[in-house]
């Protein structure tokens, strides 16, 4: 073997406290180097060339550059090496500037260092191996999971160029939360006349197979070759015949069913369409209500129905899709914030959570725009506004912030100015977080122009209380710490800015997805800074607040970033593998398991050779973290580039007494 | 290749690669000045680090080791570091054990931002191996050939008399074999009246030859991998059938393939305690066994003997005499005596009375005496892979073919590393020992650190996972230290 | 009692150093490496004679058995073929002209020419086996007239697969040797015969009187290829061939290579079929 | 030439530790349960005095003329200044033994060299490394005052008096040791040393030797046995049944004094490193395994096979009928499941009597009970009919 050392002088940040030209010499002496010298700098385009030049003179078999960190450009040197006709794998760094001449200004000691780490990285070299990466073919096709505002833009996007989507939607409609708002801040434009046409994209586009009221029951494979289960819940309805008609919601006997769209502050019918602009506007039945389902009497929608399309007997259905990435959106609840029993703990009628505000304040909601007490049906005069209910509480463990709960209400104080122009609207705050465009001056107008009272302090408690004419009131009481001084409000209604939490299930779906998630149930992206969109499981996205809270215009950016993570995917005709992943040899396996037990990819399955249990690695899952080689046993697994003997190489060049 | 004699010692490394060795060049770029003793070894992940490569550099020179992951939740491949907490610690528990300072070994977390972090790492912990000195040479190191004679208190009373359900037993296995069972697993008579030796009894005749008493020493459980995929049957004293659940819950033998035959069991003898008894060498004339008496006529004398005399370490604290698993168990199970407060064999027992430097001196003793015959490997019925153990190899080549005391021993750590958690103390490696080294310590030394930390005990539970194949995400029982 | 130093010069654990003059790309998983002492005086006394094997070693790594399948006129440089494989192969295989390599050679027997004065030989190489054939056939030829008619019959996997490109065209051509190639399966643009070489040699159907026949290769080859050179009435003790077996010191002492009372690497490598039959079943 | 000396105890240690500053002496000491052989200086061995020497060793001598592990071959190597490509390696020999005193052996260890000078130093390669040790080890063995029940030295054409192999020969009568001196070297060793003459103790040495050769248990014949055993090679059933028990751990090989296998590693780099032999065992798999993954011994059965077989058929076929195996016991001793190789010699022996390998009852194919065979990548080893030709004795 031939070997050829490079020793950087990185300007003077190696050179000012390493004596490079000694590090070459010494260099010479190692087994196998056949050419070293020391180099101005290592990593411009004169310096590449030159260790091209050397190779190619002295036919050198392997290269080693001493000079700065290999996360910085190992990828740098080893293009540079493959262009002189060498496999990139067949080189080593030694970072002697970060880990040596930067942390130490003692010549001799540094020089002595510099010399030893490149020893390892010879002893190191002297045991590679040339590794190629293997071409998998694509299923150029993706499982978008919810319908949310980010699941739709990436699963436009993605449609857009020519990708095939499939879209599992767990509610029988697609728009999520935001399908619930009325008007959106900062421009306080109707929520729905945004979405609704992008919803009607996906509806129509034929790139897209939507599949509502389904979910995703398991996934197997890996990037590239993912096999999904859907369960198709089953709707009791057939929705191929299903017009939207309507007929049968209007003549069902059951009213009293919890209308879940609307956050429950209304009743449904058993059958019925979530709303107005619902897609794919299909009738649902919910089996938990619809007598005919529970006792077997009644029967009304099936007569009803223009089209026959009542199945009272349909059962779930599993659908098999092949797709070659997944893009998570599963969007947010509302944390249970009952558990905070100073705001009543969801025992008064009239402390209601925002989302359920903003669907009474919804033209297509409950009560068609208009703002009535849920208790009495009274219109509200003094409204309260809390903001940070479960949000920024260390108390019960939720220490972050929900990110767009102070903007929200400041459009529903707004909006109730609007509604009730002779209203008064508190808002009790801790800090008013309005960092995007146009999000200041909107709050400041909520202040300024419609007279909404911020109060910056927390609300110790809400009292009910009877008031002379009989009617119930809430005295909330808090503080004003820019005053100073104890504040209480008579109030007739209070709205809870409800802090957020993935949405419920996130926990199982990131176990079936093989990604990590937090406790609050958003999942984990691979790098909060770098990589937001993407996870720790090659070919696997997110978009939305599935991953942290964020507004609509984050959630619909971060749409857009999934899927131009997905084109990008599949922008090459096939998918290459990184080379650097563990290979079992399956003479010395003894197929006890342990490697599979380990592996956090489960990148490695049991497979029969000859009547014997062996271990067996899959290329495109594997991510070369080596847990499975230092469990084995007899060393039968090992993980290409960093080997049991090019590590020990390293150890016993330094310890060999 | 050295350090500056007198300025630097010899500290390794182990940086995995996403968040430490990130922090180490963060603190490179912050100029956070830091001694140079410190040879950094880039590894994937801090899951990646065995702890043979630890033990690899503690053996050969290596003054100090560091091993620095990514924080716990942090880790780039998820689980990584779950894997290394607990084999780290484990590790630096088992340290003392072989005369190796813990102090000299510590594992930490190091996210790719935290360069000042990294810094005081470096800097705390250089600092600590500099006031411990350098590390001591086993070529320094005074060898001494004491060994552990202590001669433990039996929990229970060890008998050796015929054991009444013998018949029912042989009967049990008859049937078995008339239902198609190819052989059964046992012990007969061996070469002298004081030898057993183990059969696969096939044919009724033979199971009539079964024998069961003080001499059945050997662990059949160790012969059961090398029948898969036929139908056998294996009788078991108590610490016999441990093995067998650990190797039904590894799945390295499958429970339709085993039947377990089982009788309480009085305890067996160390045969090197009876020939020390008797005239050197002399030829076994009769041997009777009758309630705790053994009396031995050899070489023209009788001499008579006591189980507390005589019998095994292992039986006198054992708390299992019956089968932990059985098809077929015969007579009434004989009492099981309370766990006992301190499990420790005469040999740890030692071994915790020496210093360091001591322990040292008496493994290098141990070890030049040991002509690395593996027989302790071949008796141990959890090593399945020994046709092609990794200290046979040249890939990976842990161990090379010198007869040094450092080779010698690190073929044991090796041993006792792969068995930790799995070893159900069967003490088959020390019987075997042909030069009665008492190889066993190492094992009992991971076992009673994996009691300690885990409460777990190998061989008693089938679908029990063992504590190095698994994680938590907070581990309540590691009190991890902190270097920064 | 003065202290004792080997003064013997004769240390048969003792490689020669010799340089690698050149390498040969035979196929993709055989090499040719040819070797030349660095001590010329030491050259000059080496002789052979074909069929005997030598310890080819890469200092550090480790030794491995080959034969030396040059014939013993040729005074340049002896060639090893070698098929990587495991460790010191894969080190072999890493050599350049100009490394320095360990010899020790000659070891073993050697094909008993002198008893085949006057009578037709069949040479039967498979894949690597053709190294050891490669050394008698070409001592033979250059003695042709000693002998009576010569064949060869040589296969490989696939064309890529065979070895000795360079001297294929010359034995084709030969007036003294006739030669047959051929390759396992069908391959684009292969002039010669394909199929295994079991049934291509009972196609050849060579003679069986006054003939001997020489064959090498891997251990499947040669069972299937002796049966079918029994069918065709060759008798055991005119079938000769060479076996493989894991060596290390080469010159009977280290008890590795036994098969039965015999060493492979001392009492063989070659062997005629009535002497293997005498010995313990264990191949 | 036997010339019989006498000394007392506190002669012979007085004359054992003047050996010792000249050469190392080898004498069996007791480290824990077990007796090895250790260099002694003077001081040791005159304190220790010369009756506590005299133990029955765990392991053989075998170490005093074949380490467990020594260098063959040195190599270094010098990078040319100009080009650093360009190398030149040397190779040393490290051949060289120190004078050697191997105290305190019995005859079967005595015996037991002589064994391993056959194919060591008879054969057509000389080993310059064991041949320079042997000949500068002189031995001086004790009669065995008692016998082992695993002691069978008589069976192999040998007793517990037998001076063969050794230089001097002593044997403890009353009041001190009868020295029969054998040999030239071991004459040199007495030189100066002015031990009494001792021929008039001769009938005490002759009565103590008969005594000791009574103890031993009446041998069976095996002049038959190397024809036995070969014929009883190719009966698989026979060698599955005899080792079920066996954990084919090695032990016994690497106890014998006659086990002369070895293998061959390389360890440091071109630049610097060294060729070591070190003891190997024909029990592993490992022994015969090749790179192909072909292994003609995978199983324990075979491998067993192989190793009574080679000493007590192999090497008697090489080596003019003289058995490999000297009868000490030490594999029975040590044996973790007493597996005895007298019980396998003799029951393979049995219901031989003039078989030939081809005769031997061919055994139905048993499913040989072995460690999970790792899958032969080469096609399956040819197993070549058993021929009918006998075999030639």
């Amino acid at each position: 073997m031939k070997i050829g050392v490079f020793v950087c002088h990185c300007g003077s940040n190696i050179e000012a406290t390493v004596d490079t030209a000694a590090v070459a010499r010494i260099a010479l002496t190692y087994p196998d180097v056949v050419f070293a010298e020391d180099t101005m700098y290592t990593c411009s385009e004169p310096g590449q060339e030159n260790i091209v030049q050397a190779i190619k003179k002295h036919g050198l078999d392997g290269v080693v550059v001493a000079s700065c960190s290999p996360r910085m450009h190992e990828p740098t040197f080893r293009r540079t090496v493959e262009r002189a006709g060498l496999n990139r794998y067949m080189f080593e760094m030694a970072n002697i500037r970060e880990h040596v001449s930067w942390i130490g200004r003692d010549r001799e000691a540094n020089t002595n260092k510099a010399a030893e780490l490149v020893r390892l990285a010879v002893e190191k070299l002297r045991r590679d191996a040339p590794l190629y990466a293997k071409q998998f073919d694509v299923t150029k096709r993706v499982l978008v999971i919810g319908g949310g505002v980010a699941g739709i833009q990436a699963a436009l996007d993605a449609a857009d160029a020519g990708i095939g989507v499939v879209m599992v939607e767990r509610e029988s409609t697609i728009g999520g939360k935001m399908a619930k708002l009325d008007k959106t801040f900062p421009t306080i434009d109707c929520s729905s006349c945004v979405l609704a046409p992008k919803m009607v994209d996906v509806a129509q586009n034929p790139n897209i197979t939507l599949y509502a009221h389904s979910e995703v029951e398991s996934i197997s494979g890996f990037v590239g070759n993912f096999t999904v289960k859907i369960r198709r819940r089953a709707t009791y309805v057939d929705w191929d015949k299903c017009t939207g008609c309507g007929t049968c919601t209007e003549k069902c006997p059951t009213k009293n069913v919890p209308d879940a769209f609307n956050e429950n502050i209304s009743t449904c019918r058993a059958i019925n369409i979530p709303f107005p602009q619902a897609i794919p506007k299909k009738a649902t039945i919910n089996p938990d209500y619809c007598r005919k389902i529970k006792e077997g009497k009644c029967g009304v929608c099936a007569k009803v129905c223009p089209t026959g399309a009542i199945v009272y007997d349909m059962a779930d259905e599993i659908v098999e899709e092949k797709v070659g990435a997944v893009i998570a959106a599963t969007g947010y609840d509302l944390m249970d914030w009952t558990v905070l029993k100073e705001y009543g703990g969801g025992t008064y009628p009239d402390v209601i959570t925002s989302l359920q505000y903003e669907r009474m304040m919804s033209a297509s909601g409950p009560t068609a725009g208009h703002i009535h007490r849920p208790s009495d049906g009274m219109e509200p005069r003094n409204i309260v506004f809390i903001q940070c209910v479960g949000s920024r509480d260390c108390s019960i463990g939720r220490p972050y912030c929900s990110g767009f709960c102070c903007m929200y209400t400041a459009k529903q104080a707004i909006m109730t100015k609007d509604h009730l122009p002779d209203a008064e609207a508190y808002v009790f705050y801790m800090d008013i977080r309005a960092p995007g465009k146009m999000y200041d001056e909107f709050t400041r107008r909520a202040q300024e122009e419609y007279g909404v009272q911020y109060v910056r302090g927390r609300v110790s408690a809400i009292q009910p209380t009877v008031r002379p004419d009989g009617k119930v009131g809430y005295i909330v009481r808090g503080a004003d710490t820019l005053l100073g001084k104890q504040v209480e409000v008579d109030a007739d209604m209070v709205v809870l800015a409800v802090g957020v939490e993935g949405s419920h299930g996130a926990g199982h779906l990131a176990e079936i997805l093989r990604i990590s998630y937090d406790h609050f149930g958003f999942f984990m992206e691979s790098h909060v800074k770098l990589r937001p969109v993407e996870t720790n499981t090659a070919g696997v996205y997110l978009a939305g607040v599935c991953q942290g809270a964020k507004d609509i215009p984050a959630s619909v950016a971060q749409g857009s970033a999934a899927a131009a993570k997905v084109m990008a995917l599949f922008s090459k005709p096939k998918l290459e593998n990184d080379p650097q992943i563990s290979l079992v040899d399956i003479k010395r396996c003894v197929g006890c398991g342990k490697c599979i037990k380990v592996c956090p990819y489960q990148a490695i399955e049991e497979v029969d050779v000859r009547g014997a249990k062996k271990a067996h690695v899959i290329e495109t899952v594997c991510q070369g973290c080596g847990l499975c080689t230092a469990t084995c046993p007899q060393g039968a697994i090992q993980v290409a580039h960093f080997t049991d003997n090019q590590i020990l190489a390293e150890v016993n060049a330094l310890c060999q007494c | 290749m050295s350090v500056l004699a007198g300025k630097e010692l010899r500290i390794v490394g182990f940086l995995c690669n996403w968040c430490s060795y990130g922090g180490a060049d963060t603190a490179g770029t912050a100029r956070a000045v830091q001694p140079t003793d410190l040879r950094i070894i880039r590894v994937p992940c801090s899951g990646r680090v065995n702890p043979l490569f630890v033990l690899k550099a503690l053996m050969n020179g290596a003054d100090g080791v560091l091993v620095s992951g990514c924080h716990p939740r942090d880790c780039h491949y998820s689980s990584g570091n779950f894997y290394a907490r607990r084999r780290l610690e484990l590790l630096k528990q088992f340290l003392p054990v072989i005369g190796i300072d813990p102090e000299r070994f510590e594992y930490t977390w190091v996210s790719a931002s935290e360069g000042q972090r990294w810094k005081d790492v470096v800097t705390n912990f250089t600092a600590r191996i500099h006031a411990l000195g350098p590390a001591p040479r086993w070529e320094d190191v005074p060898a001494r050939y004491d060994m552990p004679v202590e001669l433990l208190e039996s929990l229970r009373p060890l008998g050796c008399g015929e054991h009444p359900a013998l018949p029912e037993l042989k009967q049990a296995i008859k049937d078995a074999l008339a239902q198609g069972l190819e052989g059964v697993l046992g012990w007969k008579k061996g070469f002298d009246a004081i030898h057993a030796e183990p059969v696969f009894m096939t044919t009724p005749e033979e199971v009539d030859s079964l024998i069961w008493g003080p001499f059945n020493v050997q662990n059949l459980a160790v012969f059961l991998p090398q029948y898969k995929g036929r139908k056998i049957g294996v009788v078991v004293k108590g610490c016999d059938s441990k093995g067998v659940v650990e190797l039904l819950s590894e799945g390295l033998i499958s429970r339709d393939e085993v039947q377990i035959f089982g009788m309480g069991c009085n305890g067996t003898v160390n045969l090197s305690r009876i020939l020390a008894k008797l005239p050197e060498g002399a030829a076994i004339e009769s041997c009777a066994c009758r309630g705790n008496k053994i009396t031995v006529t050899a070489g023209g004398q009788t001499i008579e003997m006591t189980m507390a005399e005589v019998a095994q370490d292992k039986c006198r604290l054992c708390t299992k005499p019956n089968a932990v698993i059985s098809d077929a168990f015969a007579g009434t199970p004989t009492t099981e005596p309370e766990a006992p407060q301190d499990g420790r064999l005469p040999g740890l027992r030692f071994l915790d009375s020496l210093s360091l430097e001591e322990r040292m001196g008496f493994w290098k003793g141990q070890m030049e005496r040991c002509i690395a015959c593996h027989a302790c490997r071949g008796a141990c019925p959890m090593c399945v892979c020994r046709d092609h153990c990794v200290s046979d190899s040249r890939d990976p080549e842990w161990v090379t073919q010198e007869d040094t005391v450092q080779q010698k021993l690190f073929f044991q750590l090796i041993h006792a590393q792969h068995l930790a958690g799995r070893c159900t103390g069967c003490t088959e490696c020390e019987r075997a020992c042909p030069m009665d080294i008492p190889v066993f310590a190492l094992k009992q030394q991971f076992g009673r650190t994996i009691q300690k930390i885990f409460s777990y005990g190998a061989g008693l539970d089938v679908n029990a996972t063992p504590p190095l194949l698994t994680y938590q995400v907070e581990e309540t029982t590691i009190k991890e230290r902190d270097l920064a | 009692m003065s202290e004792h130093t080997c003064g013997c010069s004769k240390n048969p654990y003792l490689p020669e150093v010799a340089t690698v003059l050149e390498v040969i790309t035979e196929s993709p998983t055989i090499k040719s490496f040819r070797v030349r002492f660095d001590n010329e005086e030491a050259w000059e006394r080496f002789t052979y004679r074909p069929g005997q094997v030598g310890q080819l070693s890469v200092f550090g790594v480790g030794e491995s058995t080959f034969v030396i399948n040059t014939p013993p006129s040729c005074r340049e440089y002896i060639q090893f073929s070698v098929m990587r494989a495991g460790e010191v192969t894969s080190a072999i295989h890493k050599l350049h002209p100009g490394d320095q390599v360990g010899v020790r050679a000659p070891l073993g027997n050697s094909f008993p020419c002198e008893q085949w004065k006057g009578k037709n030989i069949v040479f039967v190489g498979g894949g690597i086996g053709m190294a050891p054939i490669r050394t008698i056939m070409l001592h033979v030829m250059e003695h042709a007239s000693d002998y009576g008619k010569l064949s060869l019959l040589y296969g490989a996997k696939s064309p890529e697969d065979m070895a000795y490109k360079a001297d294929l065209p010359a034995w084709l051509e030969s007036d003294v040797l006739h030669t047959t190639l051929t390759i396992d399966r069908e391959a684009p643009n292969w002039p010669h015969r394909v199929g295994m070489i079991p049934t291509v040699l009972k196609e050849l159907a060579p003679s069986p009187d006054n003939s001997i026949a020489v064959l090498c290769g891997p251990p499947i080859m040669i069972k299937f290829t002796l049966a079918a050179f029994r069918e065709l009435g060759f008798k055991d003790e005119n079938i000769v061939t060479t076996l493989e077996r894991r060596m290390k010191c080469g010159i009977g002492i280290c008890g590795r290579c036994n098969l039965g009372g015999k060493y492979v690497c001392l009492d063989g490598p070659v062997f005629t079929q009535a002497q293997l039959n005498e010995l313990p079943p264990e191949m | 030439m036997s010339s019989l000396l006498f000394a007392t105890p506190a002669e012979l240690t007085a004359w054992l530790a003047g050996l010792a500053s000249g050469q190392r002496v080898l004498v069996p000491c007791q480290e824990g349960p077990s007796v090895v052989y250790r260099p002694r200086t003077a001081e040791q061995l005159s304190a220790a005095g010369v009756n506590a020497l005299l133990r029955r060793s765990t392991s053989s001598p075998k170490q005093a003329v074949l380490p467990q592990c020594e260098t063959l071959v040195a190599f270094k190597s010098v990078k040319d200044e100009q080009d650093p490509s360009k190398v030149t390696t040397t190779v040393e020999n490290p051949c060289k033994a120190e004078p050697t005193v191997l105290f305190g052996c019995r005859p079967c260890d005595a015996r037991g060299f002589v064994v391993l000078d056959r194919p060591y130093l008879h054969g057509p390669f000389k080993d310059p490394y064991y041949g320079a040790r042997r000949e500068a080890t002189t031995i001086v063995t004790q009669a065995c005052p008692s016998v082992f029940a695993t002691c069978f030295c008589h069976w192999v054409g040998s007793h517990p008096a037998d001076g063969e192999g050794s230089d001097i020969l002593f044997t403890a009568v009353e009041g001190g040791f009868v020295l029969d001196i054998l040999t030239e070297k071991g004459k040199a060793l007495v030189e100066g040393a002015a031990f009494a003459d001792g021929s008039d103790k001769a009938e005490a040495v002759a009565a103590a030797h008969k005594a000791t050769a009574e103890a031993l248990a009446p041998a069976p014949n095996l002049s038959e046995a190397a024809a036995k055993i070969a014929a009883r090679f190719t009966d698989t059933a026979f060698w599955t049944r005899e080792t079920v028990k066996c954990l084919s751990c090695g032990a016994c090989t690497y106890l014998c004094p006659t086990c002369q296998c070895f293998t061959i590693t390389d360890e440091g780099s071109q630049l610097n490193g060294r060729r070591l032999r070190s003891w190997d065992s024909c029990m592993t798999p490992l022994f015969t395994l090749e790179t192909s993954g072909h292994n003609p011994r995978p199983d324990k059965s075979q491998r067993m096979r192989n190793r009574v077989s080679h000493k007590f058929s192999f090497y008697p076929e090489r080596y003019d009928g003289f058995f490999s195996c000297v009868g000490c016991g030490r594999c029975v001793i040590s044996c973790p499941v007493s597996l005895d190789i007298r019980h396998m010699v003799t029951a393979a022996m049995e219901g031989m009597e003039g078989k030939k390998p081809a005769e031997a009852p061919a055994a139905p194919a048993e499913k040989t009970a072995e460690t999970p065979k790792a899958p032969a990548d080469a096609p399956a080893a040819p197993k070549t009919p058993a021929k009918s030709k006998s075999k030639k004795r």
